[in-house]
């Protein structure tokens, strides 16, 4: 990493605004016309042209701060990557990290101050506020924002409080822990957050916590998690109860799928073992094998035994599990809050509605939220702010808040700013820019700062001020470490120690005949706010694989007992309001249970994701709930596409020796020696200098899909447009296949991730007519874009299906959603953009590659191992993927293709793949 | 200047029988014009043809395939050696269909220009299309070709008994 | 009547399946013989630049060593066109008032960079890196020609692809030692081959990867 | 085949002398009597051919992507479009160099036009491959010719090898043609009225006079082009079943490929004959040189090849059964019962199950019912060519990435643009060159009215 020097920090970014990148971008080559060079006039220092540079930076999810490297070429940011030093990514990154990158060169982003529908210049709206702010005591105020554990936004509020001292501050977070803060409360009498220290753990239990699904922790289980997989006895096993697919539950080496209220009786049973003495659990019987089996194994692991709850579980549950980890001696750290309002989120949300209507608030501040979104439309949000003398919307988009407000400010991008931010332990990073704001937008800070009337309204210097003091004495050199790895120092909050009183209460819920909805986040786009980001939005989602949508998963027995067939439009009735959207039938999901997700059917997201799908959040009059009760379904009279990327993710005949499992049992006792490679007529190829491979932990992948966008954002990959998924085309290099599988009464599920297999024998090659498909000695099957003519044979002879045509000019003048050129600044200038008519594909970053192998040459060495990281490799959580030099006998890939779980796919086919495969292995003593 | 006479036959029969008396005595036709090939009449011509076309053909298919799997080889191992597949640089299986072509490509295309060299083709402009008869001979006639010569004409006459003497005069 | 063609006819048809044959190979022949010319590779073509800048002068005459100006040469894939502030070094010193630099005085006054014509370019799929072959013995002279002779930039070499695949092919031809390679007098050793093949071997060279697609190629 | 038959009686009637052959022949080219039916199908043919023009045009414009092709069925109509037309073409190669090795008799009613089909067939063939192409404006990429890269074809595609196959078939074809065609474009020298017409007929002729010297080479040259023409015209069609049998892919990578694909060139081919034949027969009054014993022969060679058609389909699903392979296997159960299955049931209908009424020496002698059945074998093999692109391709091995073929406007565009340029192409042949080998029906005449 290079080192970064404070105060010319600014400077370089100054020169950037004059940037110009030395690899102009050269026109078609036919005409020739001339091209300018145009170095800098000044040039900045520390600037290599043309090479990328790592900057450490802090991006927020759900408002906590994780830390990740932001890459950048000639002054703008083209990739994020992991920051291994901080402890909420460890190296790794999540869809929405990788996706920030495209958000900034978002062309929807707004770039004015929006009076109305009119832009309008900051000296109005300074006299607007002016003029509202004049009461000193600062009556009817209000500041709505999401969940902020950032010191200076923090400090900012409470300077604004300070102006306006009445200011009521409602903050509340769409997608949030308020099931597990009243469980905190119930347990301990307060507020605290609860992480899993999930590497020390042998045996867990997860009640509905889908723990490595996409959220603020989810980097950090997920490594924990791969560092208890593979054949060996440091193995865990998870149990899993849960109502619809999560990643959790698909990780389970047991799981089972019961309706919401039965799974509390899972905690009841597991609870009475212990002596709780909670009454009989009414469980159906295969439930209870479930239970018993789960309460066993905890016992057994007593030290090394977890349970976690999840959200839809209520709070009993919740503190329940706290007694139960209590009574197991359970690796679990209880840290205090960062988030330091005490009322929970939906409380927050109820009671702003309440005091819009009943005209308590008088003038309005929303900050980066979109409350008018994600309310039910019971709460009646958007009329409530239109009825107010004022109201203002920060954010960075106009969108369905700023609308119903009077003023909208631009908000600047995460990464163009400087803030900070904690991670949910309290670890405080710095956020730092990569570029110059695009535009005239200031930061969440500066606005708030000028709305204080603070003296200091820089960003920077408004950070340095929370960390003056945070870092007292030898700031410089303190600041300069904190900026240089993404982490400040020593800034995590000390576990506290707590201890549940009494074994909690857990009440009885009559068993309900009605269709309950389980609601979750968006798998790709979270809460909606996501929902322009042309990534996310063509990130098919990990069971579904559905892209440009949100769909509603029914189990197959409900959808035989409603006449509903996949694909079909249903409409979904609940509290008298009703959503249409299409139906997929999900095998091992609880009977009785609908699936739905949030974050979708935004009214103005922009270009990318207004009317995509349905806007779930708007049936329910409890916001954020994650369990509603009284559900009817039916087929609609509509007809909604349902768009995705795998149209058979029910695999019709045996897949048995295409997603490989085995039990451990299994492992240990091979029954069969591993399979010789089968015999070629064709010499076994030479081995140049490197021989590169790929080995894929299917055991450790969680279809989380970071390296499907982390390779989209590193190759430039392009997006297509729900119409054209429509079609059946896509561009994703990296696929993740699903794979589900029934195994007695439930199912097994997995992911099976599919880049190039660069074939030895590959079968693309000699079908090519004009060797644009061709081998280079380093085993990478490499495609000559500037070669190809489009005869498409490659992919029609690919038995992997992993080759991607551009049947229109999707990087160009064909992109979907025509959003003209400010997308392009996002391109990686190592790879090239693909025109029309051509064919690409995964090539195990060759551009890295390269890379690697001339700095190693320059110093007259070989590449290192571990020192050629793919992107997707790079954005593993779960360090799924592995690279190397098969020429190494020492190498990971070397190493792991002696693993008795080794496979080849379709290895009977004999292409001799270089991309191979760990087997899924369940923790299981029995076989199959 | 060429100048000759036109004998004219209504049936292939007739003309087959007139060359061979014409041969025998000693006046043999420089050339028969038909609308339809006589089989065997050439031998009873004044030179008759010995056709090579075929031996023609032949080489020239067997250089057009050597050529064909020469420029493979040539390009596909020595001058730009790609790995394709890890097929062996020389796939000669593989390479066998080009030459397959090649060969059949050059035989025809050699052939017809010695086809047409051979028959002393293209010649649009051609003595013996001075007689409006020789129009006939590419419908419906036969017509043997002799030197003109008064005394043959009437030899021709006496002998062959044609349906029609005709002269061509430049 | 009966004769539809004059007796040149004759000829005529066989000059028309001559040229059946003759004209197309002629045709491919004469076209890859121009777009291998000079004139379509663009070299030897000079180009309007907004400061006659020469290298006959400053390199011929002055003796700079390449790497003065063209800083990222031996880091980067780009060798790098001075900023104007490089320029501004000397030229704040000396020719201070020379109207042909006036230019370079306002772009370091404005802050506004100087456009100059590109003159060496390859197209945008070839992804071509200075700093290995610098590292690696291939010297400046090799692709841009005796620079010190060039009054004005010109584009010395056509650099076609079959132009680059010589010396990646038989890179031996070219090799020079490390310490050579901004030397713009030098010339090639009668023993070069030896030589280079020596050389190959002292710097790793891993020369059958070099006709790789991938190498230049991505 | 019908040798016996055809010495017992003519196969030319109701004509008187030579006169009259000729007279019969240039009659359509000289004396055209175009009745509105005839303007009416040339403008319909020549609508059908701007659809093409425009479709083409759109094409280029917008890219392959206007077409229905997505990931993983990457080809589409212009591969099956392709496949058809080139096998289509096969039929008139056959008819004239096998006919004509085997001394058949009633070759000399079809050949000409069935070579002139053949070339028609073949450019339409031709184009499709290029029309689907990425970057069709690289096409002179898969030709070896001197370029600045240094780079060479990649000769072990078949891809490559289709283009020295169909170029040479063209060229082939199109010799083979040219040099059957002198002798009668030297008749119409004659018999053309306007200097100008005799001219350009006479420009073609070469100056053919007939001589014996003539006749001799191209007797020869001719024979000896039929015996290349045969090993060829086989080779071709199994090359381009090598586009699909030498890969990987379940349903495609099998042996029996190149036989059954040039057994279906050839049943389709002569499936076109008919209709064409029927065409000629009443457009230009050729009743006396196609007559109906014609059609009956054709019949019995359909018969025949349906039947080896039959075999070869059961043959695919004996191999899927008995090989055991996975994806073969359920490629066959996909065909029958997936959502291609309607097309695959009107594949075997028309190919295999249809043709049998050929059995029927009545149908055998009505006209219309060949035509009619010819018609539905030339779109039985179509669906058969559609298909063996669609279901390979939407069963592949993975299941993650199978998908369903959808045809937008522009594949039917084309294709039925591509049948509107050929019908078109015909039409302007069958009206300035001789549809039937004059000198041959000559030859054929006064050897049936020799005795």
């Amino acid at each position: 990493m290079p080192s970064l020097k404070t105060p010319s920090e600014l400077d370089r970014r100054v020169a950037l605004k004059l940037l110009a990148s030395v690899m102009a971008a050269t026109m078609a080559r036919c005409s020739r016309p001339d091209e300018e060079i145009i170095p800098y006039a000044n040039m900045p220092e520390g600037l290599v042209a043309g090479e990328p540079m790592r900057f450490a930076t802090t991006l927020m999810l759900a408002g906590y701060g994780r830390g990740f490297l932001g890459i950048s070429v000639d002054g703008r940011p083209i990739k994020i990557e992991g920051n291994p030093k901080h402890p909420f990514s460890l190296g790794a990154t999540d869809i929405f990290a990788e996706a920030e990158v495209l958000s900034l060169y978002d062309p929807d982003r707004s770039t004015a101050i929006h009076h109305g529908d009119a832009i309008a210049t900051w000296d109005e709206f300074a006299a607007d506020w002016g003029r509202a702010a004049q009461t000193k005591s600062g009556e009817g105020f209000a500041l709505v924002s999401g969940r902020i554990v950032s010191p200076t936004t923090l400090a900012r509020i409470a300077a604004l409080k300070s102006r306006v001292p009445e200011l009521r501050w409602y903050r509340t977070e769409p997608v949030n822990d308020d099931a597990a803060r009243a469980g905190s409360r119930l347990a301990f009498g307060r507020v605290v957050t609860t992480l899993p220290r999930w590497a020390n753990a042998d045996v867990i239990l997860s009640l509905d916590a889908d723990s490595l699904g996409h959220g603020p922790d989810e980097l950090r289980i997920a490594r924990a998690y791969a560092s208890r997989r593979g054949n060996g006895a440091k193995r865990q096993r998870i149990h899993v109860a849960e109502p619809v697919w999560t990643l959790t539950g698909a990780a389970a080496d047991f799981r089972i799928a019961l309706r919401p209220e039965i799974i509390r009786e899972i905690a009841r049973a597991v609870a009475n073992a212990y002596g709780a003495n909670l009454g009989t659990p009414q469980l159906p019987d295969y439930a209870k094998d479930f239970a018993q089996r789960a309460g066993n194994e905890l016992m057994a692991a007593r030290g090394k035994a977890l349970v976690l709850a999840g959200e839809s579980q209520p709070a009993q549950v919740h503190a329940l599990c706290h007694w139960i980890n209590a009574q197991l001696g359970a690796p679990v750290d209880y840290l205090p809050s960062q988030d330091t309002v005490e009322n929970d989120h939906a409380f927050e949300l109820a009671a702003l509605a309440e005091d819009l209507h009943a005209r308590r608030i008088k003038a309005l501040i929303v900050a980066d939220a979109n409350p008018v979104y994600d309310a039910p439309d019971a709460l009646r949000i958007a009329d409530g702010i239109a009825s107010l003398p004022f109201s203002a919307h920060i954010g960075l988009y106009r969108d369905e808040t700023a609308r119903a407000c009077h003023w909208h400010l631009p908000l600047s991008h995460a990464l163009e700013i400087w803030g900070d931010a904690r991670a949910l332990d309290g670890t405080a990073s710095i956020v730092q820019p990569l570029i110059q704001k695009l535009y005239p937008t200031r930061t969440r800070d500066e606005y708030l700062a000028w709305l204080a009337n603070e003296a200091v309204t820089n960003a920077y210097d408004l950070t340095c001020m929370s960390w003056q003091n945070g870092i007292a004495g030898k700031f410089d050199a303190e600041w300069r470490k904190a900026l240089n790895d993404g982490v400040v120092a020593n800034s995590a909050a000390m576990p506290l120690s707590v201890a549940v009183a009494r074994v909690p209460d857990l009440p009885r819920t009559p068993a309900t005949r009605t269709m309950t909805i389980a609601l979750s986040p968006d798998p790709s786009v979270w809460d909606g706010r996501y929902a322009n980001n042309a990534w996310l939005q063509e990130c098919s989602k990990p069971f579904t694989k559905q892209v440009w949508g949100n769909a509603v998963q029914i189990a197959p027995g409900d959808a035989q007992r409603f006449n509903i067939n996949d694909e079909d439009t249903v409409d979904i009735e609940v509290d008298g309001k009703t959503v249409t959207a299409p139906a997929i039938l999900t095998p091992g999901q609880a009977d009785g249970v609908i699936g739905m997700t949030w974050g979708q059917g935004r009214l103005n997201a922009g270009r990318i994701g207004t009317g995509i799908g349905t806007r779930v959040c708007a049936i329910s009059s409890h916001p954020f709930a994650r369990a509603l009760d009284g559900a009817t379904i039916r087929k609609s009279a509509h007809t909604v596409p349902f768009r995705s990327t795998q149209a058979h993710t029910r695999l019709q005949g045996r897949t048995e020796d295409l997603f490989q499992i085995a039990t451990l049992a299994e492992l240990a006792h091979p029954e069969h020696p591993p399979k010789q490679l089968p015999p070629s007529l064709l010499s076994v190829p030479a081995k140049g200098e490197y021989a590169w491979a790929m080995v894929v932990d299917t055991d450790a992948c969680i279809g989380c899909n970071a390296c499907v966008v982390a390779c989209q954002s590193e190759n430039n990959v392009p997006v297509v447009g729900p119409e054209e998924i429509s079609r059946g085309r896509d561009m994703h290099w990296l696929r993740v296949d699903s794979y589900i599988r029934p195994h007695g009464y439930t199912e097994r599920r997995g992911f099976q991730p599919v880049p190039c297999m660069h074939c030895e024998f590959a079968p693309c090659e000699p079908v090519c007519p004009v060797e644009a498909s061709v081998h280079d000695r380093e085993g990478l099957n490499v495609q000559v874009y500037n070669r190809c003519i489009g005869t498409r044979f490659c992919e029609a002879n690919c038995p992997y299906k992993v080759r991607r045509f551009n049947w229109f000019d999707y990087s160009g003048d064909q992109a979907y959603a025509d959003e003209g050129e400010a997308l392009k600044a996002q391109h990686n200038p190592d790879v090239s953009a693909r025109g029309r008519g051509v064919m690409e594909k995964c090539n195990y970053c060759l551009q890295r590659i390269s890379r690697a192998r001339k700095t190693a040459e320059k110093e007259d060495r070989k590449i290192a191992e571990g020192e050629m990281v793919t992107a997707c490799q790079a954005a593993c959580p779960t360090r799924a993927i592995h690279f190397g030099d098969l020429n190494r006998a020492d190498s990971d890939v070397s190493k792991l293709r002696h693993a008795p779980q080794h496979y080849t796919l379709l290895q009977e086919l004999n292409t001799r793949p270089r991309t191979t495969y760990l087997r899924r292995i369940f923790n299981s003593d029995e076989n199959g | 200047m060429s100048e000759y006479l036109l004998a004219e036959f209504d049936t292939a029969h007739e003309t087959m029988d007139a060359a061979r008396l014409a041969s025998e005595g000693g006046h043999a036709a420089q050339d028969v014009l038909s609308h339809i090939p006589i089989e065997g009449i050439d031998e009873l011509l004044i030179r008759p043809s010995k056709p090579t076309v075929g031996w023609v053909m032949f080489i020239a298919g067997a250089i057009g395939g050597a050529l064909g799997y020469f420029m493979q080889w040539y390009s596909a191992v020595i001058d730009y050696p790609i790995i394709s597949g890890h097929r062996p640089l020389n796939s000669w299986p593989a390479f066998l269909l080009v030459p397959y072509e090649t060969n059949i490509l050059s035989a025809a295309i050699v052939g017809l220009l010695a086809w047409l060299w051979m028959s002393g083709l293209p010649k649009p402009y051609h003595p013996l299309f001075f007689a409006d008869v020789t129009g006939r001979a590419v419908q419906d006639r036969y017509l043997l070709v002799f030197p003109r010569d008064a005394k043959l004409a009437e030899w021709i006459s006496a002998h062959l008994k044609p349906r029609a003497i005709h002269e061509v005069r430049e | 009547m009966a004769q539809l063609f004059r007796p040149g006819a004759n000829s005529i048809a066989v000059i028309v399946i001559v040229a059946i044959f003759a004209v197309p190979t002629a045709a491919i022949a004469l076209t890859y013989f121009i777009w291998n010319s000079p004139y379509a590779t663009d070299q030897n073509l000079t180009r309007a630049q907004p400061v006659p800048f020469s290298h006959a002068h400053h390199v011929g005459d002055l003796g700079l060593d390449c790497r003065m100006c063209h800083t990222g040469v031996e880091k980067t894939a780009f060798a790098g066109i001075p900023s104007t502030h490089i320029c501004m070094t000397c030229h704040s010193q000396i020719w201070t008032n020379a109207q042909m630099l006036a230019p370079a005085r306002a772009s370091l006054a404005s802050g506004k960079p100087l456009h100059w014509q590109r003159v060496n370019r390859v197209p945008d799929y070839v992804f071509f890196d200075h700093s290995i072959h610098v590292a690696k013995g291939i010297g400046c002279s090799v692709c841009h020609g005796p620079v010190q002779k060039m009054a004005l930039m010109r584009q010395a070499q056509p650099l076609t692809m079959g132009w680059c695949l010589d010396c990646h092919r038989h890179p031996e031809q070219y090799i020079r030692p490390k310490d050579d390679v901004f030397d713009i007098y030098w010339s090639t050793p009668p023993d070069q081959l030896a030589r280079g093949k020596k050389l190959i071997a002292q710097y790793l060279i891993h020369t059958d990867h070099l006709t790789d697609c991938s190498t230049c190629h991505r | 085949m019908s040798t016996e038959e055809g010495a017992q009686t003519r196969w030319i009637v109701g004509i008187d002398s030579l006169e009259e052959i000729n007279a019969r022949i240039s009659a359509p080219i000289l004396d055209p009597a175009h009745t509105w039916r005839w303007w009416v199908a040339l403008s319909f043919s020549g609508g059908l051919t701007l659809l093409m023009i425009v479709s083409v045009t759109w094409l280029f414009g917008h890219g392959i992507g206007i077409f229905g092709n997505n990931t993983t069925i990457v080809w589409g109509f212009p591969i099956a479009n392709y496949v058809w037309w080139l096998g289509i073409g096969h039929a008139g190669t056959l008819i004239s160099a096998l006919l004509l090795l085997t001394r058949q008799k009633w070759r000399g009613s079809l050949n000409r036009f069935a070579e002139a089909m053949t070339l028609f067939a073949a450019s339409m063939a031709e184009l499709f491959p290029i029309f689907h192409l990425g970057r069709p404006y690289y096409l002179y990429w898969i030709v070896p010719y001197p370029n600045l890269q240094g780079l060479w074809p990649q000769w072990r595609s078949a891809l490559v090898w289709d283009f020295w196959a169909v170029g040479t078939y063209i060229t082939f074809s199109a010799l083979f043609w040219y040099v059957g065609l002198v002798p009668d474009l030297a008749m119409l020298r004659e018999r053309a009225k306007s200097l100008w017409a005799r001219r350009i007929y006479g420009a073609f002729a070469l100056g053919w006079r007939g001589s014996a010297r003539h006749w001799e080479l191209h007797e020869r040259y001719y024979r000896y082009m039929a015996a290349l023409a045969v090993p060829l015209v086989v080779s071709v069609h199994s090359i381009v079943s090598l586009d699909f049998a030498a890969s990987l892919e379940p349903g495609w990578a099998d042996t029996i490929y190149p036989p059954y694909f040039v057994v279906g060139a050839l049943y389709s081919g002569f499936a076109m004959v008919v209709v064409l034949a029927a065409a000629l027969r009443w457009g230009c009054s050729f009743e006396p040189f196609i007559a109906v014993k014609h059609f009956e022969v054709i019949a019995r060679v359909l018969l025949t090849a349906s039947i080896i058609m039959g075999v070869s389909y059961a043959t695919e699903w004996l191999w899927a059964w008995y090989g055991g392979e996975r994806s073969e296997r359920h490629l066959v159960v996909f065909l029958f019962t997936g959502p291609y299955a309607p097309l695959y049931y009107g594949q075997l209908l028309f190919n295999v199950v249809i043709p049998q009424a050929f059995w029927s020496a009545r149908v055998r002698n009505s006209i219309a019912a060949i035509v009619i059945i010819s018609i539905l074998i030339n779109v039985g093999m179509w669906l058969e060519r559609i298909l063996i692109v669609w279901s390979t391709l939407s069963r592949d091995y993975l299941p993650s990435a199978w998908r369903i073929f959808l045809p937008t406007f522009w594949d039917w565009a084309l294709l039925f643009g591509s049948l509107g340029a050929f019908m078109f192409l015909f039409m302007i042949f069958a009206s300035i060159l001789p549809a039937l080998p004059a000198h041959e029906l000559r030859k054929l005449w006064i050897e049936e009215n020799a005795s």
